[in-house]
């Protein structure tokens, strides 16, 4: 098929939404029709979405008081894998030390369980997550 | 919207069916009806997710946090939850171990 | 509902493409995702989405030579109105003037009569189209 | 991807069945396909729109192409449309005066 071709050139697409918790779902949406373009397989597809979602909620943050944070960037890229990087400037609700706890539930562990090359970056204030997998 | 939540009262447990996507967005909604719940006395909740289409990990915090206050009133809260990539997300953050997940309402309201 | 309230509050989201067309249908996803927060009419956001895919469609052009054209941007907001800019920069393939003929198809027939507030502007080698529409 | 293209033929018209979304990444495919019909000797086409869900301006010029493709063998192009947000696009376009628009294939094939 062409688009299983089309998916081996470099082809990329961001979103960049203000720090609004509805727009997150909308990037979900963004994530699930990228990573399926890279595969049929519904399985890396429920996958993609779930790690963007919650790697853009955890830097969205749960309440409006943030939205003067600045937005929340999302680069997509299909490369040699599949290339994700998430992105805010400005302070980030999940900026805590890797430990903290939110109602018990450790932030990163969602993610560090999920995938396999996912990696966290800090600096001058901003804070990116970067993961990426690999193209079946 | 895209969540839906519907509450019934069933020997001695209230059951939430939840619908849709527990997300960041939404997550606020399921925390405000369990705690009014707790509020009212109701201190045996069964959260049905079997309509869940989406969790994520504000989800799982409002879910640890209801266990949480249904334990301080010496209550229960019980999942059911049929779908794999559901239960998976359970599994990597460890909370499969924290929760008591069924495979359906009867299952759930069986146990004693 | 909490989300028609929210709508009344400045929020947005852009989303960036490379000039790619498998990615228009992507921006579609998102413009029916944003139509659908302002209004749950779904003649509204089909609308919406069809005019957003058309504008982005003319920006991106149908053939992947003009990849290195740069990327198409689409900003959505939700203010007084619904506001849409779709913009890109370099050689636009609809860059033509109006009257030209893809086909037979008039380019700018469909979205002039499908918006009442369409605009197209060009500065400095770009090209805008700029449409909105009032929130019932 | 997102586009589907079946041919049948039938009491001699070729009818092409089109699903999906017809835009500005798919449409080529549904040009090639006319093109290859045409060049074949098929040079009255119905093209069935029925489970098509969605139609931008590269597709309407893909759409008049064929109909001037067929024209110049002294053929026909038939649409198969029942949609009211279709039927909107080829009016807005004044397409709808183009195209002789049917609501069935019985209806289009049909007619003389
Ligand atoms: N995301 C998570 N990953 C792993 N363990 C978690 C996560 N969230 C909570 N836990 C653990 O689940 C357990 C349940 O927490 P809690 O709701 O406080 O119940 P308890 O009353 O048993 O302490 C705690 O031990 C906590 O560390
Ligand atoms: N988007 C459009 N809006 C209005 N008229 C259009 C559009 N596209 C094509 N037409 C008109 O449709 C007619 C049909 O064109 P064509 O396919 O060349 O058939 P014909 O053989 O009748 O000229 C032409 O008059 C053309 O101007």
């Amino acid at each position: 098929m062409a688009a299983a071709g089309a998916a081996r050139t470099t082809t990329g697409i961001s979103v960049s939404i203000a720090r609004d918790p509805a727009l997150v779902r909308t990037v979900r949406l963004v994530a699930a029709a990228v990573a399926r373009r890279a595969s049929h397989d519904e399985e890396f597809v429920e996958e993609v979405r779930l790690a963007v979602g919650e790697a853009c909620a955890l830097l969205v943050g749960e309440t409006d008081e943030s939205a003067n944070g600045g937005p929340v960037e999302v680069t997509m890229r299909l490369e040699d894998r599949l290339r994700v990087a998430v992105s805010a400037n400005g302070s980030v609700a999940a900026a805590d030390p890797p430990t903290s706890d939110i109602d018990g539930v450790e932030p990163w562990a969602l993610l560090r369980g999920l995938i396999e090359d996912f990696d966290i970056s800090r600096a001058a204030g901003s804070t990116t997550l970067s993961m990426s997998w690999a193209l079946a | 919207m895209d969540l839906s939540l519907e509450t019934r009262h069933e020997g001695g447990h209230t059951i939430i069916e939840v619908g849709g996507e527990i997300d960041v967005y939404t997550a606020p909604k399921l925390r405000d009806k369990i705690t009014e719940l707790v509020g009212n006395g109701n201190y045996n909740l069964v959260i049905d997710m079997e309509k869940v289409d989406f969790l994520d990990s504000t989800g799982l915090g409002v879910l640890v946090g209801g266990l949480k206050k249904v334990r301080a009133h010496d209550g229960s809260m019980r999942l059911i939850c049929n779908q794999e990539r559901l239960l998976k997300i359970f599994r990597i953050t460890g909370l499969a171990k924290v929760f008591a997940i069924h495979g359906s309402q009867a299952d759930a309201l069986a146990e004693r």
